[in-house]
């Protein structure tokens, strides 16, 4: 664990570490450069660890789960899962979104509290960011999956075909296209152009020559002079207000597939907006559910304090909030609207065949969240780690409402069925989150899971504020 | 001022402890009249780059027309396919139903500004460049750990080893060195 | 610290970047090359088949009318292949016993059908309908080239979906007068798009309707 | 279940192959030989996934895998694909035009006119020949399905001698023994059995056969045979007669149990006479409609459309009509008090309209009824003077059960000993009767048996023989329709499997081996009609499919005798009463290997690949009992186990079953589903439809229905229209002053404009509609619709792309039936199209909103943006099965596009039949007439009750319809400005003060005339 021992001529950081002045700081007192690097580094170079093992193995067998049920699904078809007419979108739908919106609260930290000047980002963006591209990516795959003849799917793409002919542009499915990858492609750059310094650092302190081979060729020969720095902090700063809009378009676009639609119970303005906060909300607690093993495990507790967890409570308790106002909203405007279709599926939803699942998403969503306010539960890590835990359970099953009981009770009673997930689908949720936690494994091992030069940044900052 | 070119050196680089010792001594280089220096820091010092005279923003404006080009070219792909190559009646929309463009159109901007941006930045520092004069520096490696260094290129018009030795000393340089091309 | 990598390092990393970047524009190249190659389309390929029959010969020289054997083109979606009694009715007469027709005298022997390979294979799921490209003047040689010089029948032109779309977008570029129908040495003249607009009125097609989905497909 | 050992193999075969390969590899596993018995084990006939899931995924992921990579293939070339041109062209040939032949297809004995398309020699489409009486230019289910049962893989393909293959020749040569045997004395011992037949000449032959043999005697068994009113006619007229109806001379009807739009032989025709004095534009133009009152005693089509219904047990009939009788003056009033207050009622509005329209009235009693209800109907009529008008007589038309003996006579001989040599023609007694154990038994011990049908059934698996018989579409013969009109029946296939001609094996019985089927039939229609121009003559009837002039003569005889008493209607209390009645979808067993009738949703229940007990939900609430819970049935010593389902409408105190069901040798796709109801059948003849004092229990267990509808109440939403004739007159235009008094949602975008162009549209009459699904059939039969199996319609995969909906609105008890059919609506403003990312569902300028299969990735948002719910998807591969078995892709009909998996389709309007039509009319430079496009629904419909057309062609019929008052739209609130439109239902139930009565005033359907003017 202890950072190994380097050649450092001393400075009088070392010598005299300053106390932060304020009790609750954004970093542990008494951080230095040495010190924080130290802490990260060492996650990522030094020797194995058999925990880390022990996870990344088990995390992967439950990834071939996923791999095996998707290749099954192929072979004979989506048949296989709990789909038919008249609900015709499934698990991997509600999976679509879910996932997508665990992707958001990495850009979010990064982007917004970047402009936003939050400072306590600097010890999570990282990891969040990291978070975000594999949420994402996992959530571009589910559509896929859901398709009849997936082998086809590159038709949803704009290009020449001699076939003469091009997607619909009218539909928001193109849409979504378009927004994800646009997504986890300004994501990975984001993510890598806030690492190239970083992996400069890396490259610098690894002693064996792979090492300062790969980092050196990953970092592309940073040398942190000034004017790197000025165009690193400009374009980093673009794509930060590139990515601030991009990251509420996206879960609006996912949101549209739903509210383009007639379908009562997807029909609904309100979405939009309120798919994003559900978005940050299932996000944060995604981040927290990561945070808090990791800095116990990597023992951040110096660099991820109290106050993070505390500020990330209250960001979920917002956005909790305003899912709330979304419900509440739904059901206001299916009586204000005396829309009989609307009202009718929002009363099958509470009591219908759904109901259990509508009923874990308020239990989760709305009374649970409502802990938050209490300042012992947001300072309590392993609390507010098991709330964010229930959260995302939560969340997932918002998703699985909204998407499978809309249709199941639409405008022609004749036509009226349910449908549930079959062994299938649970697998691949499954799968899926196992694959999940088997990218952010390989992430912490191979690179620094916190931004050193940020943190290093704020050092002095901290040093500065006496 | 008349010097001997001294091809087979690449610069004199200077050591310092601590980032504002670096500012200190960066603010009096073009007092010194040294023009092309160089400040190496393990994360962004506030300043710095204006005090070393750099005024760079090309990256913003690479973003923009990147951001700007890609979001025309997308809604006119829309246009062009929907309307004049292949028009299909849809749902008994018009074929240039806007308003459902706009998303695209929205999202491959965002894409173009962000690969402009990026790219930009990589191409104007001449990146990648794995190696580079200023790596076989003594103690370099520190540059982006917790040392600060600067470097006066001897491309500089007055360069002169001994004058410059002694400025950075004065500035409270730990150690100078000289890099050889 | 001494340097990590050569100095040639640096074209390299750049080499490999700029490849990274191109490498996704060349792959669709790629793509689009391989399927409009012959080897995708099979053109200019012909198929072994039962009898080496040459439309040089039989129309191009003899001057048949690809009505002759293709009997229902006029009529019916399928233009026809012949019977084995069509071919006996010169070939009991000539060549009577010609190794190159045995197959043919077995099939009628055996009564069993000549298996000819197919040469033009739309996909099933292309309803073309040959009658009405005749009964709207669209010469055999628009789409099947000048067969009449062909000694052994091969596709000479491609048939992807955008070259049906090309025509029925303005049919007035190819169609030609009925009566020139099957004429293979028809030429368009000068003044084709002219002519072909006062065919396409006089004729009735209905361009507006011609890209219809449901035109072709069912 | 395949072995594991099987699917290993198979995977060794496909080892190291891809593309291409594999999927040539699968080509030649059809081949190889463990493959043939896998495919028999996990992938039973239709639908690849009926059995649960484990080995079956083994197999499928194979199937799907190989598809997947011909699918990637698809980059490369067309696999090489070969031609093969005729040998020798047959005239009138043309390859890819469909030819129409006119032929007759029988059902239960009696013949219905067809003409049957045919692609270069494969039957594919059936359609109603206009000629022929008996349809109209309708068909029904059992028509629409015959092809399906020409195809069927299970047909018995050879001659078996005690199970093991035989041949044909073999069987003459033992036959010759026979015969020799027999001659000696007489042919005492020989006996034929034969199931209902009408044909002349087969009549013929077995008259000739009994001449040879004077000893030998004849037994008729059908289980639908139609002997009571035959026994009732004879009672009152001293001779049997048929009893036909002329509905469109019917201003009242009054069905007492008799399902005359269903049941009967002149069933089309009935349909048909009866909407004409019904449809819409009558409605709108006379204000008139005919009234129906219907007494049933389990919910059938003719009740679900009365105006005034009313259940009872079957027991209670027979009273009905005493009681009827007695407030015509019939009969003394004597048992009519036991009846409920609401069977009152519903008497005296019923005699009181039929006194009213005396001679333009019929009463109907149900062929199910003891004779004597039809005895005293008969006086009723005759009494009404309806008798010669709309109640007329013929001879009896299918083989007559009273010049030959039954099958119960049959078996007490046999067990006697009597019978050393008996044959069985197209007949299943072995299965379709109480004594079917006992046949058996005997059947085994029997020196000589024959069975001649095209399975091999129960009763063929107990014969010494069994001759595979041809196919109706494979042979020549003659039958006769329900008014006596005879018509011929002509082969359109050479036959697929070593089949005889019903004919020629008769012939060969009578020693006669040289005359063909053909011959035999020329021979005998020459002796009827004489030599002259006899060629001529035949080839016009071929032609026509009906022969002129044949129908029997209409006969008044006279009333003899005096009025019988029936007996009161029994205490309610009398414990649960058990009928016993045939299966709408597979009838009495016969059809049970037929995919799409298993699969087709029987009109009332929605119900799929089973049959159930039927009882009145309070009787179910009663037992404690829910749908699919297995009640045991006991009457006496014979007990049978059967899911409830509780039905509105059936009377309480009533169980109603259905037969056709629980077979075991019915073949793949019919053996072993649901329960054999024939041993609940009375073994003595007496009345074989209703059992009393069953008792009934539930066992607590359950089994999975599966059916296609699980919602039957409107939840108040107005998607069938509905009004009473009053109302109707009262406010002509209430329907369009609805529509103005709420807009529909106004829209951003301008409508598009379809007006110089045709515009397809479809309006569905619901007054006409009588929901006999025969529309869905023939939909499955045009667009090839996969089967998919109870299994996959248990999880929501039904692929009928048509449906017809079934509401019901009042009590449990009598509740009001609704049918709304829904094919696609084709919405101007479709929300399916503009979902869709790739334009897989467009529209055309025609405005059809077209689906193109091959350019679907399966996203299915456009499913779940169709507020109609019309959409079908291609969940698994399942077509695949069919592309292995060349019988049944040789049914596909060729002008429309196999679905592949994951792709969605939909209703086309029959998008082929139009491009077929707009084709011609280009080629002739003409515009497509009005009537020349008919969709597969709309010739199907025995009641015209679906219009399309151009509606932009103001004469057409669909403009006038959509003109029609009562035309609306389905969910016109949503805007989506759809071409199908429905015509509002009327119902004429007059109403107690006597109101309204159709009496006042000549509706027209006095007279002969035919009411469709």
């Amino acid at each position: 664990m202890a950072p190994r021992a380097m050649v450092t001529p001393m400075s009088e950081h070392e010598l005299a570490p300053v106390a932060s002045p304020r009790g609750d700081a954004v970093l542990a007192p008494g951080q230095t450069f040495a010190t924080v690097e130290a802490q990260i580094a060492a996650s990522v170079l030094a020797g194995s660890r058999r925990l880390w093992l022990v996870g990344i193995a088990g995390f992967f067998a439950v990834s071939l789960l996923f791999f095996y049920s998707v290749t099954y699904v192929f072979a004979v078809g989506v048949g296989v899962m709990g789909v038919n007419i008249p609900v015709a979108w499934g698990f991997p739908i509600a999976n679509v979104v879910w996932w997508i919106g665990i992707g958001h609260a990495g850009t979010l930290i990064s982007a917004i509290l970047l402009l936003l000047r939050q400072k306590w980002r600097t010890s999570i963006n990282r990891f969040a960011e990291a978070m975000t591209i594999f949420a994402a990516g996992i959530a571009g795959l589910f559509p896929i999956i859901h398709l009849g003849r997936p082998w086809f799917a590159y038709w949803i793409v704009p290009y020449p075909s001699n076939m003469g002919v091009w997607p619909q542009w009218r539909s928001p499915l193109v849409w979504d296209l378009f927004a994800i990858a646009t997504y986890i492609i300004v994501s990975i750059l984001f993510w890598y152009v806030g690492l190239i310094p970083d992996l400069a650092t890396l490259r610098d302190r690894s002693t064996r020559r792979w090492q300062q081979v790969f980092y050196g060729s990953l970092c592309l020969g940073w040398r942190g002079s000034a004017l790197h720095w000025r165009r690193h902090q400009m374009a980093y700063l673009i794509l930060a207000g590139l990515a601030t809009p991009l990251v509420v378009s996206v879960h609006s676009v996912i949101a549209l597939d739903f509210a383009v639609t007639i379908v009562p119970g997807y029909h609904s303005t309100v979405f939009p907006p309120y798919f994003v906060a559900g978005a940050l909300f299932s996000g944060f607690a995604m981040v927290i559910t990561i945070a808090a093993p990791l800095r116990a495990w990597f023992h951040l507790e110096r660099l991820i304090t109290p106050r993070h967890f505390d500020n990330m409570a209250k960001v979920m308790l917002a956005a909790g909030l305003i899912v709330i106002y979304g419900y509440a909203i739904e059901y206001f405007m299916a009586w204000y609207s005396g829309d009989p279709f609307a009202r009718y599926i929002l009363i099958r939803r509470a009591l219908g065949a759904y109901a259990p699942a509508f009923w874990v998403m308020l239990a989760c969503n709305v009374l649970l969240v409502q802990t938050l306010w209490l300042r012992r539960v947001r300072r309590n890590v392993w609390l507010l780690f098991a709330v964010a835990l229930l959260v995302n359970v939560g969340m997932w099953s918002e998703r699985f409402v909204i998407v499978l009981s809309s249709p199941h009770r639409d405008y022609l009673p004749s036509a009226w069925d349910v449908s549930f997930g079959t062994n299938w689908d649970y697998a691949m949720l499954v799968g899926s989150i196992g694959f999940f936690f088997f990218l952010m494994f390989l992430f912490i091992r191979w690179l620094p899971a916190v931004s050193i030069s940020e943190v290093k940044e704020l050092v002095r900052e901290q040093r500065e504020a006496e | 001022m008349t010097q001997p070119e001294r091809s087979d050196i690449y610069g004199l680089i200077a050591m310092f402890d601590t980032a504002d010792a670096l500012l200190a001594c960066a603010r009096r280089t073009r007092a010194a009249g040294y023009r092309k220096v160089e400040g190496y820091t393990p994360f962004p010092v506030a300043g710095l780059s204006e005090a070393l005279g750099q005024r760079d923003s090309r990256v913003a404006w690479i973003a923009f027309l990147g951001a700007a080009a890609s979001g025309m070219a997308g809604y006119a792909l829309q246009y062009w396919t929907a309307v004049i190559d292949y028009p299909i009646v849809s749902g008994g929309k018009p074929f240039n139903s806007w308003p459902a463009f706009l998303p695209v159109t929205f999202e491959l901007a965002v894409l173009g500004g962000a690969l402009a941006a990026v790219l930009g930045m990589l191409v104007l520092n001449g990146l990648p460049r794995l190696h580079h004069p200023v790596f076989d520096a003594e103690q370099f490696g520190f540059a982006t750990r917790n040392r600060f260094f600067m470097l006066i290129e001897a491309e500089d018009a007055n360069f002169d080893p001994e004058a410059i030795q002694d400025f950075f000393v004065r500035c409270g340089a730990r150690e100078v060195s000289e890099v050889s091309a | 610290m001494s340097q990590i990598f050569r100095p040639g390092a640096n074209t390299v990393a750049r080499a490999v970047l700029a490849g990274a970047l191109l490498s996704v524009p060349l792959a669709f190249l790629l793509g689009f090359a391989l399927v409009r190659s012959p080897y995708a389309t099979g053109v200019g390929i012909a198929p072994p088949q039962p009898v080496p029959f040459s439309h040089q010969h039989h129309v191009g020289e003899l001057g048949l009318d690809c009505r002759y054997c293709h009997t229902s083109v006029e009529t019916s979606s399928a233009a026809g292949m012949p019977a084995t009694y069509t071919c006996m009715t010169c070939h009991s007469q000539l060549w009577t016993n010609a190794a190159m027709l045995a197959p043919v005298r077995e099939s009628l022997a055996r009564h069993e059908p000549l298996a000819w390979q197919r040469v033009y294979d739309l996909p099933d799921f292309v309803y073309f309908d040959h009658g009405i490209h005749i009964a709207q003047g669209i010469g055999c040689s628009e789409c099947h080239g000048r067969v009449d010089t062909l000694a052994l029948t091969r596709k000479l032109k491609a048939q992807p979906m955008h070259w049906c779309l090309d025509c029925h977008r303005n049919p007035a570029q190819n169609i030609r007068p009925r009566d020139e129908v099957f004429n293979m040495a028809w030429q368009h003249p000068a003044n084709q798009l002219e002519l072909g607009r006062r065919l396409v009125d006089a004729y009735g097609v209905q361009t507006s309707q011609l890209t219809d989905c449901s035109i072709c497909h069912r | 279940m395949a072995t594991n050992g099987d699917i290993d193999a198979i995977r060794a075969q496909l080892a190291g192959r891809n593309g291409d390969g594999l999927w040539k590899s699968l080509e030649e596993l059809s081949q190889s030989p463990q493959f043939p018995a896998f495919l028999e084990r996990d992938l039973p006939r239709l639908a690849p996934l009926w059995r649960a899931p484990v080995n079956r995924r083994d197999a499928l992921r194979l199937i799907g895998a190989s598809l997947a990579l011909s699918g990637l293939a698809g980059c490369g070339r067309p696999p090489p694909e070969r031609i093969l041109p005729y040998v020798e062209q047959p005239e009138r040939v043309v390859p890819g035009k469909p030819l129409f032949y006119a032929t007759s297809l029988t059902h239960a004995g009696y013949a219905r006119g067809a003409l049957v398309e045919t692609h270069m020699g494969r039957p594919t489409k059936v359609e109603g020949n206009p000629a022929h009486p008996a349809s109209l230019g309708a068909t029904d289910i059992f028509m629409q399905a015959a092809v399906l049962d020409l195809y069927d893989p299970d047909r018995s393909p050879a001659v078996r001698r005690h199970g093991s293959i035989s041949t044909w020749t073999v069987f003459l040569a033992e036959v010759a023994d026979l015969r020799a045997r027999l001659r000696r004395v007489d042919g005492a011992g020989l006996r034929i059995l034969t199931g209902a037949h009408s044909s002349p000449t087969l009549a013929a032959q077995l008259g000739a056969l009994s001449a040879q043999f004077p000893e030998a005697r004849r037994h008729v068994h059908e289980p639908g045979a139609r002997d009571a009113p035959r026994r009732g006619a004879r009672s009152v007229f001293g001779q049997a007669f048929d009893t036909i109806y002329r509905l469109d001379r019917a201003r009242v009807i009054v069905s007492l149990d008799g399902d005359f739009l269903a049941g009967m032989p002149g069933c089309l025709a009935y349909a048909r006479q009866f909407a004409d004095l019904r449809r819409a534009a009558r409605i709108a133009d006379a204000g008139r409609m005919s009234r129906l009152y219907a007494a049933e005693a389990t919910p059938t089509l003719t009740g679900a459309m009365a105006d005034r219904r009313i259940g009872l047990p079957a027991r209670s009939i027979g009273a009905l009509a005493h009681a009827l009788a007695a407030e015509l003056g019939i009969a003394s009033p004597a048992a009519a008090g036991t009846l409920p207050e609401a069977a009152r009622s519903w008497l005296r509005d019923a005699a009181r309209d039929l006194l009213a329209n005396a001679g333009a009235a019929a009463v109907i009693p149900g062929d199910q009824q003891p004779p004597a209800v039809h005895a005293l109907v008969q006086r009723i009529n005759e009494r009404l003077g309806n008798t010669g008008r709309a109640v007329l007589h013929i001879d009896t038309v299918a083989a007559p059960a009273d010049r030959a003996g039954t099958l119960a006579e049959l078996v007490e001989d046999m067990a006697a000993g009597q019978v050393t040599a008996l044959v069985v023609l197209d007949c299943n007694p072995a299965y379709t009767s109480p004594l079917a154990p006992e046949l058996a038994r005997l059947l085994d011990r029997l020196p000589f048996s024959a069975h001649f049908g095209l399975y091999v059934d129960e009763t063929a698996r107990h014969c010494a023989w069994h001759v595979p018989a041809r196919h109706e579409l494979e042979s020549w013969s003659d039958a006769r329709a329900y008014d006596g009109t005879a018509s011929l029946v002509q082969p359109l296939i050479t036959p697929l499997y070593a089949g005889v001609d019903r004919l020629g094996f008769v012939a060969a019985l009578a020693g006669e081996l040289e005359t063909g089927a053909h011959d035999i039939l020329q021979r005998y229609w020459r002796t009827r009609r004489g030599a002259g121009g006899f060629e001529r003559w035949w080839r016009s009837s071929l032609e026509r499919g009906v022969i002129e002039g044949s129908a029997f003569a209409i006969r008044s005889p006279a009333l003899r005798g005096a009025v019988e008493e029936l007996p009161p209607s029994p205490e309610s209390s009398a414990g649960y009463e058990l009928q016993v009645r045939l299966d709408p979808g597979v009838w009495d067993g016969r059809y049970a290997n037929n995919a799409w009738l298993q699969e087709l949703p029987k009109p009332l229940t929605k119900l799929t690949w089973d049959n159930a007990a039927m009882l009145a939900p309070a009787d179910a609430a009663a037992l404690g009992v829910a749908r699919g819970d297995l009640l045991l049935l006991k009457i006496g010593d014979t007990a049978v186990e059967a899911p409830a389902w509780p039905l509105p409408g059936q009377p309480r105190g009533s169980i109603a079953v259905h037969l056709g069901y629980g077979r075991t040798q019915a073949g793949g796709i019919g053996s072993g589903r649901g329960f054999d109801a024939y041993p609940l059948l009375a073994p003595d003849g007496g009345v074989p439809w209703l059992r009393e004092g069953i008792t009934v229990q539930a066992t607590g267990r359950r089994m999975p229905l599966a059916t296609t509808q699980h919602h039957h109440d409107m939840e108040g939403r107005d998607l069938v229209r509905r009004m009473t004739l009053e109302a109707f007159r009262r406010d002509p235009r209430q329907l369009e002053q609805d529509a103005t008094a709420q807009p529909p949602a106004e829209s951003l975008y301008p409508p598009y404009d379809y007006s110089d162009n045709r515009a397809w549209a479809m309006v569905i009459d619901l007054n006409a509609c009588i929901g006999c699904s025969a529309c869905v059939v023939a939909c499955q039969a045009e667009n090839s619709s996969p089967v998919v199996g109870k299994h996959e319609v248990l999880r929501g995969h039904e692929m009928h792309w048509l449906r017809v909906d079934r509401y019901y609105e009042g009590t449990a008890d009598e509740p009001r039936t609704l049918f709304q059919p829904v094919p696609c609506m084709h919405c101007e403003k479709a929300p399916c199209e503009y979902v869709c990312p790739v334009g897989a569902t467009v529209h055309d300028s025609e405005g059809l909103n077209v689906m193109v299969y091959n350019r679907c990735i399966g996203t299915r948002d456009c499913s779940q943006n169709c507020p109609y719910k019309v959409r079908r998807f291609n969940w698994l591969d399942y077509t695949y099965d069919q592309e292995r078995r060349g019988t049944l892709a040789a049914l596909r009909n060729p002008d429309v596009s196999v679905r592949s998996r994951g792709v969605m389709e939909k209703c086309t309007y029959c998008v082929q039949r139009i491009s077929a039509a707009r084709i011609d009319a280009k080629k002739e430079g003409r515009p497509i007439g009005d009537g020349e496009v008919v969709t597969a629904c709309q010739g199907a419909c025995p009641t015209r009750a679906i219009v399309f057309g151009d509606r932009n062609d103001p004469g057409s019929g669909v403009a006038r319809a959509r003109a029609n008052p009562l035309n609306y739209t389905l969910l016109a609130e949503l805007n989506t400005r759809p071409r199908t439109t429905y015509l509002a239902r009327v119902r004429n139930p007059g109403s107690d003060a006597g109101g309204a009565s159709p009496a006042d005033g000549d509706d027209g359907a006095t007279g002969d005339g035919d009411a469709d003017e």
